[in-house]
């Protein structure tokens, strides 16, 4: 099995099913997803292999390689497997759509060109596939028209300003180091001055910073998430977003290494700090202003930069332990963000397009497995134990306990109370309470709907309750960093400064509700009755909305409002509007008429000739 | 304010200039390349005009360049006042007799001193250039004394035409027979100051000649009828 | 330097101050002229001093025209013959360039109906 | 051996005996320029390999320099030809079925020319020479943009002629200066005679070349013609502008500096020189609204990163500039073809009258779109490599202040992505409104679209196609005492 | 041994937390001059209620209440009780916060489906006020377990054990404080009792509960009265040797509460944020800073 052969599965099957598309759309769909499912699981027998090969030369003279290690692989298989059920989730969703041979070759390009990334072997490549992924991500955001092209435009923006860094940092590698090959550089690198890792830190660091949507950089995700197809959220939000993740541990444990790159820099100022606290303000920051909002998928988006911090914070300290905590947070983020946005994405494709969460409202009797789906993401996204998120971010919390830093962890923990203020906004706004009387005939969610969002479900749990599987995997990420191997066992985490047992947990859980069950039970039946069947003081019940959602925190809302608002955001936006004015102003050079332009030209000269006679500069 | 700055400005470049020209004292530039020409270009090229063998020999890369400008300008000219040509004729006054008749006396005569001009490019001073504005002044002539007449175009054309290429042609036919090189001088040089003599210039002066009048002409003739 | 000293550096420069003096007010017209036309006639001056530089750096003192005849077979001196050759070259183009300039400006006023450059500035920014 | 001087006679030929062909038949015209530009790609690559070895000097009437005219067909100048050739095969199929109306003919033929006088810059070896066939160049470039006719046609050929005239005189005086100094045109044997560019007799009449070459080159204050030109010229003529003229000016420009003067001392000037260029252009391209006008100053924005390549004046510099220039070519030349369609299927040079054309114009629209991301240098299409180079170039130099540069010149690649993004959503993410019936360019327009976009992957993802020449370019420029040797022996 | 623990430690925090509630209506009416009800009466309401009908508004609705019972019961098993602590290897304090956590969130999803506005009501500012006194809870908590460095509750107590209680002992004095003044907002008493407001939205959460739910819900009240009290007994008071001396050093805690609160009127909402978030908030972080400063 060797990668080569992968991409070429991965491009190859994109390219396919858009020729599919135009010569016989039937088959295009079933392709779709035959070749992504065979991707996932052709990648899943790379597990455990190590290789290195290069797979072209025609590149300026720089081999461009591809290799595989655990780190990769732990990527690709998330990718490969999410990416899989988004495709089947777009199978319903995109199918009455326009241009839906262009909606599959941008889907599954950006996945082939994330599976690129994680396999890239030389920087090189990693630039060529980062590239691809954000234009064909870029075409995607756009893809729904009206409003999705000014967040499509903040996407290329930022990223161009990302990738812009990031060239300008890989280049200065290559013009002192002479070659581009990660591994070769691993063993270089350390050894540069303590300025010049600054320098690639930051210029990587606003990089990868931008497509982790770490604070200030984050403006671009949530119009983002919102304004794009939301079969694609799946893959945007699940994975691609974290690709900077993955950036972050390439060139911080794998390029620079832990020695190095965590003693940067003097004091307080150390560049990890700077980073975790940039984490902390992230997870704060978005937390809140995630709850302000009305807009199903902004809600989601907002979250997810949230959420970003908190893999930042897990790798800022290079404990075996942290660094497990920020890994698995996310994979476990990409699973309940991805069942998240494909619950929102069903309900969409069932009401109508509908996503302000004070529209909807009591679809949990219409669509029962969406909800049971968003339950689980956000049981997921809060972390309650069992689910996946529990044990992760238990691991982020025990590091920052344990490292000394209580107030990144008070930030961590605030982020997470927060969390569970939005996310039961959330599914309160959408499933519960009253269903209005334009959905009451709303139908389930189809089945290729239903299938990834069962599938990712029992993932949460299975990784909730069994979250030794995954760490396994992570330990050995870790050892490969050079740190020392964590005590991992399949429920958990040992050691002498509180133990993780979700065996046990998960016992007394089930115990304590059979018990309270049958407690119940003990009691008479209760009688199902209608919605409408509710104490209203005797008032007429309303047949539409009595369903409490407008401003529901209210006071709070009232009280956090002027603090926590997207500032950066609105910088943005003015920024954007000065640079428009300078450009103005600067083209009122070019004023039509010849007598100026002549006069340039004289100008220069005599400038030159001036300069030289005057001073003789030159 | 603008003269000011323009004043300003140009004292600037004449002071650059004036200091650049210091070191090119007038009068006396005698030249490595200017001493060859004088010293071998009786023997390489065999025209008596030495400007002459160098517009045409040494230097005749250029000429074919300029008369490729000269070109040019014919054909953008054209193409510029292409589209207003579709006007219906005007009625022009015609000339009084005397005029008419003495242009159309002059205009032979007028010709033939251009041609021999240019015939006689490699001998005096003058040349195909020179030669064909004396022929285009003939054209000028007729526009301004027989108005109405005008230059068949196609023959304007095909003469244009067949001037270029035959310069072409004759540099291209170097290649083969003049060693390899193009616009060498293989024809036999005969005799110094003789009218058959300097090789390849007078042909290429001739059609230099021919082809500079008909487009003089062409262009006067399209900025005559621009106007009228 | 006396008055004499000043009639010697004319006499001895008189081409070069020409020349560029003819350069410099074609430049001045076209800096400051409205009118087209007469933007025009600067660039014609300033094509006209150009070529007069040009001859004028090839000008050997009292030399003679570069053409051997019966009569001055080996006349010496000789001016330098590149620069006349460069000039003959450079005055067609300045034909050339002032022929399809003549040409613009008579298009031009067919658009506009005025030769004033301060009103024809519909492309600009 | 070829002789390279025919990469020159041919469409010279060609374009004289245009009316000869024309009194046969009036439809073979329109093919001549095809034929002729095949015929220079092949000699042209044909020549590579030799050239590659040593440069060809030919002599031209036999005289050995520097008392006949020479050309020299180094790398540099046998890679410009071939482009120049591609980029002219390419745009005069594309005429084939664009150029309906107006005196075809002329088109034609001062199309040939202009592309001749092209070819001879970069192929002579003498200055004069370089003047008269600059002079070619840009007076069938006025005669050209003017060939539509309308107001804004006029206006910009007017501006342009009276901007390069100037810039004309100012090269000649320059020249002249020079030959009175060392008696001499030739540029090697200039080459030879001047050892320092400092002292102010050589420095002014350097300046004044520079300035006039700079007016083609859109070097940035010079460059007020360009947007004006290139928006109103009729499309393949402005992709010939924007894909070879401002080029061969920049050529003349590097060649004077590098091989003439030597002017090292001067390369910081032009590297804040082209950055300034670059920002200007790209922000004076973020705030046009109409197509043309913004493609025209992202010419000016190129040229400027050019120059600044350029400027860094390391052999790696050097390749990176040579290939940018020729990734300007390709990308800026699709875009302007296509653009040519899309603003005659439109009606309208507003980029709002594209809405919708993803719909109506896919293959073209999707040519445009792979030229836009090109030219802003996203992997694999030919603009990444490009600015790879450069960019590797600036970093290893090692000094802050390129370091900054760099950093600047990627901000304007950012204002640049910034406007053809906006475009490239206009074109897919916008409803038509109105007639949205599809209908592409047709196929004569296609094919040199599709030619255009396939060399842009081809050398995107496999440079190493060009890598070889463009190295010994960069060498042929970098080392002025080779050319010397070469020329003089 | 483990077994006879695990069934015991719910059972006794049940009884605890029931006579903890008839305990507080005993004492309230006491301190209005009234006789109030029996100690007993909610054993009693609860027997009663369990054989009353209910209806149910669905699934959600149901298995919310069982959930959220659960969750208070599950941990119980964490907490220390003297030596009485099933569960206190199995992840620590941090698995204690978030099943604190869970307990209203069961609760509220519960209620959301009830599509009564007035649950929805009483949910938004139930957990709105989980937010704003988890603020300064937090904090308090992560200096407490920054200063013993470790996440462990038994190891916390042990320490305590063998040193002195962190309520006398400097750094943690003031997150001690801190505790105090917010446990009323934990325990859901006055005057933070503004998310159930009987008379102003009928109950808040639980208006549609009737029969066997009001039962659960109201064992969970009682049993979140005990926890938020546990807990601060073992974090600060130092826990207990033995489980009656715990049970005694909680209800000390408790009374006193009880008579402080029971002269103040009950907040409003943002009322009750102002002040959570600004005092007990102020005084908390003082305290981490302390900590972290002695811990340097």
């Amino acid at each position: 099995m060797s990668l080569e052969l992968l991409l070429i599965v991965a491009f190859g099957g994109a390219l396919l099913s858009y020729l599919f598309g135009k010569i016989c759309p039937q088959i295009r769909d079933p392709f779709a997803v035959i070749s992504s499912v065979a991707l996932a699981v052709m990648m899943a027998f790379l597990y455990g292999k190590t290789m290195e090969s290069p797979f072209y030369f025609g590149f300026l003279g720089l081999p461009l390689i591809l290799r595989t290690n655990m780190l990769a692989w732990f990527f690709a298989m998330a990718i490969s497997i999410l990416g899989a059920l988004s495709v089947i989730f777009s199978w319903d969703y995109v199918k009455d759509r326009e241009r839906t041979d262009f909606y599959y070759l941008m889907l599954l390009l950006a996945n082939a060109s994330m599976l690129g990334i994680v396999f890239a072997g030389d920087f090189v490549s990693f630039f060529v596939f980062w590239e691809i992924m954000s234009w064909s991500t870029f075409l995607l955001i756009s893809y729904n028209r009206g409003r999705a092209l000014g967040a499509g435009m903040k996407y290329i923006i930022m990223s161009i300003v990302g990738s812009v860094s990031m060239l300008i940092g890989m280049l200065s590698l290559y013009a002192i180091y002479g070659t581009l090959h990660i591994a070769t550089l691993s063993k270089l690198v350390p050894s540069a001055s303590s300025g010049y890792l600054l320098f690639l830190f930051i210029l990587f660091g606003i990089a990868f910073a931008i497509k982790n949507a770490l604070m200030p950089l984050h403006t671009w995700l949530p119009d983002a998430y919102a304004e794009s197809p939301t079969s694609f959220n799946g893959v945007l939000s699940g994975m691609l977003t974290r690709m900077g993740m993955y950036g972050f541990l390439l060139i911080i444990y794998v390029i620079v290494g832990a020695a190095r790159a965590l003693n940067l820099g003097p004091g307080i100022f150390k560049f990890n700090y700077i980073l975790a606290w940039l984490g902390a303000i992230t997870i704060v920051v978005s937390t809140f202003i995630a709850l302000l909002q009305n807009d199903a998928k902004q809600l989601l988006g907002w979250s997810a930069i949230g959420q970003g911090g908190y893999m930042i914070l897990g790798i800022a300290f290079g404990t075996s332990l942290g660094l497990a905590g920020g890994i698995f947070h996310t994979l476990n983020h990409a699973v309940y963000i991805v069942l998240l946005f494909m619950s929102v994405g069903a309900v969409q494709y069932r009401t109508g397009g509908q996503r302000d969460l004070d529209s909807l409202g009591g679809l949990i009797k219409r669509m029962p497995v969406s909800f049971i789906g968003a339950l689980l993401g956000i049981s997921g996204l809060i972390g309650i134990p069992l689910t996946n998120g529990f044990v992760s971010k238990w691991l982020i919390y025990k590091t920052l306990i344990l490292e000394g830093h209580p107030f990144l962890a008070f930030a961590a923990l605030i982020g997470t109370w927060g969390c569970i203020l939005y996310c039961y906004k959330f599914v309160h706004h959408i499933f519960l309470g009253q269903l209005p009387e334009k959905y009451k005939m709303v139908a389930r969610a189809p089945f290729s709907m239903q299938l990834p969002m069962i599938i990712l479900s029992l993932v949460i749990l299975l990784f909730g309750i069994l979250p030794g599987i995954p760490l396994k995997v992570i330990n050995t990420i870790g050892t490969s960093f050079g740190f020392q191997s964590l005590n991992v066992t399949t429920w958990g985490i040992a050691s002498e400064t509180g133990t993780l047992n979700t065996i046990n947990i998960f016992a007394a859980v089930v115990a304590a509700c059979v018990i309270v069950w049958l407690i119940f039970k003990a009691g008479p039946k209760a009688v199902p009755v209608a919605q409408e069947d509710t104490y209203a003081a005797g008032a007429a019940i309303p047949k539409d909305r009595y369903h409490y959602t407008v401003d529901f925190y209210n006071p709070l809302y009232r009280m956090i409002s002027p603090y926590f608002k997207d500032f950066i955001g609105g910088f943005c936006i003015k920024l954007a509007g000065w640079t428009q004015n300078v450009c103005h102003g600067i083209r009122q050079m070019y004023t039509g008429y010849i007598g100026h332009y002549v006069m340039y030209i004289v100008l220069f000269l005599a400038l030159l000739i001036f300069v030289q006679l005057k001073w003789s500069l030159w | 304010m603008r003269a000011i700055i323009s004043l300003f400005l140009i004292s600037v470049l004449a002071w650059g200039i004036a200091t650049a020209l210091n070191e090119i004292p007038f009068g006396a530039a005698k030249t490595k390349v200017g001493e060859y020409y004088i010293g071998r270009g009786k023997e390489q090229t065999g025209a008596s005009n030495i400007v002459t063998s160098v517009v045409v020999n040494y230097r005749g890369f250029d000429t074919l360049g300029e008369v490729t400008v000269l070109f040019v300008a014919a054909i953008g000219l054209g193409a510029v006042l292409a589209t207003r040509r579709k006007k219906e004729k005007r009625d022009v006054e015609p000339a009084s007799l005397v005029l008419y008749t003495g242009c159309r006396l002059l205009f032979p005569l007028i010709l033939l001193f251009g041609a021999y001009i240019f015939i006689h490019g490699h001998l005096t001073p003058g040349g195909g250039f020179q030669g064909g504005a004396v022929v285009a002044s003939a054209f000028v002539l007729v526009y301004l004394g027989c108005r109405g007449r005008r230059i068949s175009e196609t023959a304007s054309k095909t003469v244009e035409s067949l001037g270029g290429l035959v310069f072409i042609v004759v540099g291209l036919v170097g290649l083969a027979v003049g060693g390899g090189y193009f616009l060498s001088n293989y024809l036999p040089k005969g005799e110094l100051n003789s009218l058959f003599s300097a090789g390849i210039i007078p042909i290429i002066y001739i059609a230099i000649g021919f082809k500079v009048g008909s487009e003089l002409a062409g262009v006067i003739d399209h900025l005559v009828e621009e106007s009228e | 330097m006396g008055i004499s000293n000043a009639f010697d550096f004319l006499q001895n420069h008189v081409y070069y101050i020409g020349s560029f003096g003819l350069i410099f007010i074609g430049l001045f017209i076209m800096l400051v002229k409205h009118n087209l036309i007469k933007v025009i006639i600067g660039l014609s001056i300033l094509e006209t001093g150009v070529n007069l530089f040009l001859v004028s750096v090839g000008y050997i003192s009292k030399g003679t025209a570069p053409i051997f005849s019966k009569s001055a077979m080996e006349a010496a001196p000789m001016v330098d013959p590149v620069p006349q050759a460069l000039v003959l070259t450079a005055i067609v183009i300045g034909v050339a360039v002032l022929a399809l300039a003549l040409s613009l400006a008579i298009r031009l006023y067919h658009h506009y109906g005025v030769l004033d450059l301060r009103r024809i500035k519909e492309l600009r920014w | 051996m070829v002789n390279p001087v025919l990469l020159i006679a041919v469409p010279l030929g060609l374009a004289f005996a245009l009316p000869l062909f024309g009194l046969i038949s009036k439809r073979i015209v329109k093919y001549i320029p095809v034929v002729a530009f095949i015929f220079n790609f092949a000699l042209a690559l044909r020549l590579i390999p030799d050239v590659l070895k040593q440069a060809i000097v030919v002599e031209i009437g036999g005289f050995p320099p520097p008392f006949g005219i020479n050309l020299v067909a180094g790398p540099v100048g046998v890679l410009f030809s071939a482009l120049i050739a591609l980029a002219g095969l390419l745009v005069a199929v594309y005429a084939l079925a664009y150029i309906t109306e107006g005196p075809k003919e002329k088109y034609h033929m001062l199309y040939l020319l202009l592309l001749a006088g092209a070819t001879g810059v970069v192929l002579t070896g003498d200055i004069f020479n370089l003047f008269v066939f600059f002079e070619i160049l840009c007076i069938s470039s006025y005669a050209l943009v003017a060939y539509i006719g309308d107001r804004a046609g006029i206006e910009s050929a007017i501006k342009y002629l009276i901007q390069g005239a100037v810039g004309s005189s100012f090269l000649l005086i320059g020249i002249g200066l020079l030959y009175g100094l060392f008696g001499t045109l030739n540029m090697a044997d200039l080459a030879q005679q001047i050892e320092s560019a400092s002292s102010i007799s050589v420095f002014v009449p350097m300046v004044l070349i520079i300035t006039g070459l700079g007016v083609e080159a859109a070097i940035f204050p010079l460059n007020a013609w360009l947007p004006d030109a290139h928006s109103s010229a009729p499309s393949s003529i402005s992709a010939i502008l924007s894909g070879i003229a401002i080029e061969v000016g920049l050529y003349a420009v590097v060649r004077v500096l590098f091989t003439i003067f030597g002017a090292t001392n001067m390369f910081m000037f032009f590297a804040f020189l082209g950055v300034l260029t670059l920002l200007i252009g790209e922000m004076c391209a973020f705030a046009q609204n109409n197509i043309k006008r913004m493609l025209a100053y992202s010419s000016i924005g190129q040229m400027g990163l050019i120059v600044f390549a350029m400027a860094i004046a390391t052999s790696y510099a050097l390749t990176g500039g040579l290939f940018q220039l020729v990734s300007h070519t390709l990308g800026k030349g699709l875009l302007f073809l296509t653009a040519g369609y899309m603003i005659y299927r439109s009606g309208s040079m507003e980029i709002s009258a594209f809405e919708g054309m993803g719909k109506r114009m896919p293959l073209t629209s999707l040519a445009f779109t792979i030229g836009a991301f090109s030219l802003v240098g996203l992997p694999p299409f030919v603009g990444f490599p490009s600015k790879f180079l450069i960019v590797r170039a600036a970093l290893a130099k090692e000094e802050i202040l390129f370091t900054v540069l760099i950093g600047l010149v990627l901000l304007g690649t950012v204002i640049e992505g910034a406007y053809f993004f906006r475009v490239v959503q206009v074109l897919y993410f916008k409803k038509a409104n109105g007639n949205s019936e599809r209908k592409d360019a047709p196929v004569a327009g296609l094919i040199p679209m599709v030619v255009f976009v396939a060399f842009i992957l081809v050398m995107g993802i496999y440079p190493q196609l060009v890598i070889e020449v463009l190295n010994s370019a960069a060498s042929e420029l970098l080392h002025r005492m080779e050319y010397i040797r070469s020329v003089l022996g | 041994m483990r077994i006879v623990e695990v069934i015991l430690a719910p059972i006794l925090a049940l009884l605890i937390g029931m006579f903890f509630l008839g305990l507080a209506r005993k004492i309230m009416a006491r301190i209005h001059w009234r006789y109030g009800p029996p100690i007993t009466q909610p054993v009693i309401d609860v027997i009663r209620l369990f054989s009353q009908k209910s209806v149910s508004h669905g699934n959600m609705f149901t298995l919310g209440v069982l959930f959220s019972l659960a969750c208070s019961l599950v941990l119980i098993l964490f907490l220390p009780m003297g030596k009485i602590c099933p569960l206190s290897s199995s992840g620590g304090m941090l698995v204690i916060l978030y099943v604190m956590l869970l307990a209203p969130f069961g609760i509220a999803l519960s209620g959301g489906e009830a599509a009564n506005p007035n649950a929805s009501i009483g949910i938004s500012r139930k957990l709105t006020l989980a937010l704003g006194y988890e603020v300064p809870l937090l904090v308090i908590l992560l200096a407490v377990m920054t200063h013993y460095k470790t996440l462990s509750i038994v190891n916390i107590v042990s320490m305590q054990q063998n040193t002195s209680w962190a309520l006398t002992s400097l750094p943690l004095f003031l997150s001690g404080i801190a505790y105090i003044l917010i446990l009323p907002a934990i325990l859901g008493i006055r005057p933070f009792e503004i998310t159930q407001a009987a008379q102003e939205i009928s109950s808040g959460p639980m208006v549609e509960y009737g029969g066997s739910f009001l039962a659960l819900a109201t064992i969970q009240h009682g049993l979140n009265l005990f926890i938020g009290i546990a807990l601060f007994v073992n974090l600060f008071l130092g826990g207990a040797g033995n489980p009656p001396i715990f049970f005694l050093k909680m209800l000390v805690v408790f009374v006193l509460g009880l008579f402080i609160n029971a002269a103040l009127p009950r907040l409003r909402i943002e009322q009750a944020m102002r002040y959570l978030w600004r005092w007990p908030t102020l005084i908390a972080f003082i305290g981490m800073i302390i900590v972290l400063i002695i811990r340097r």
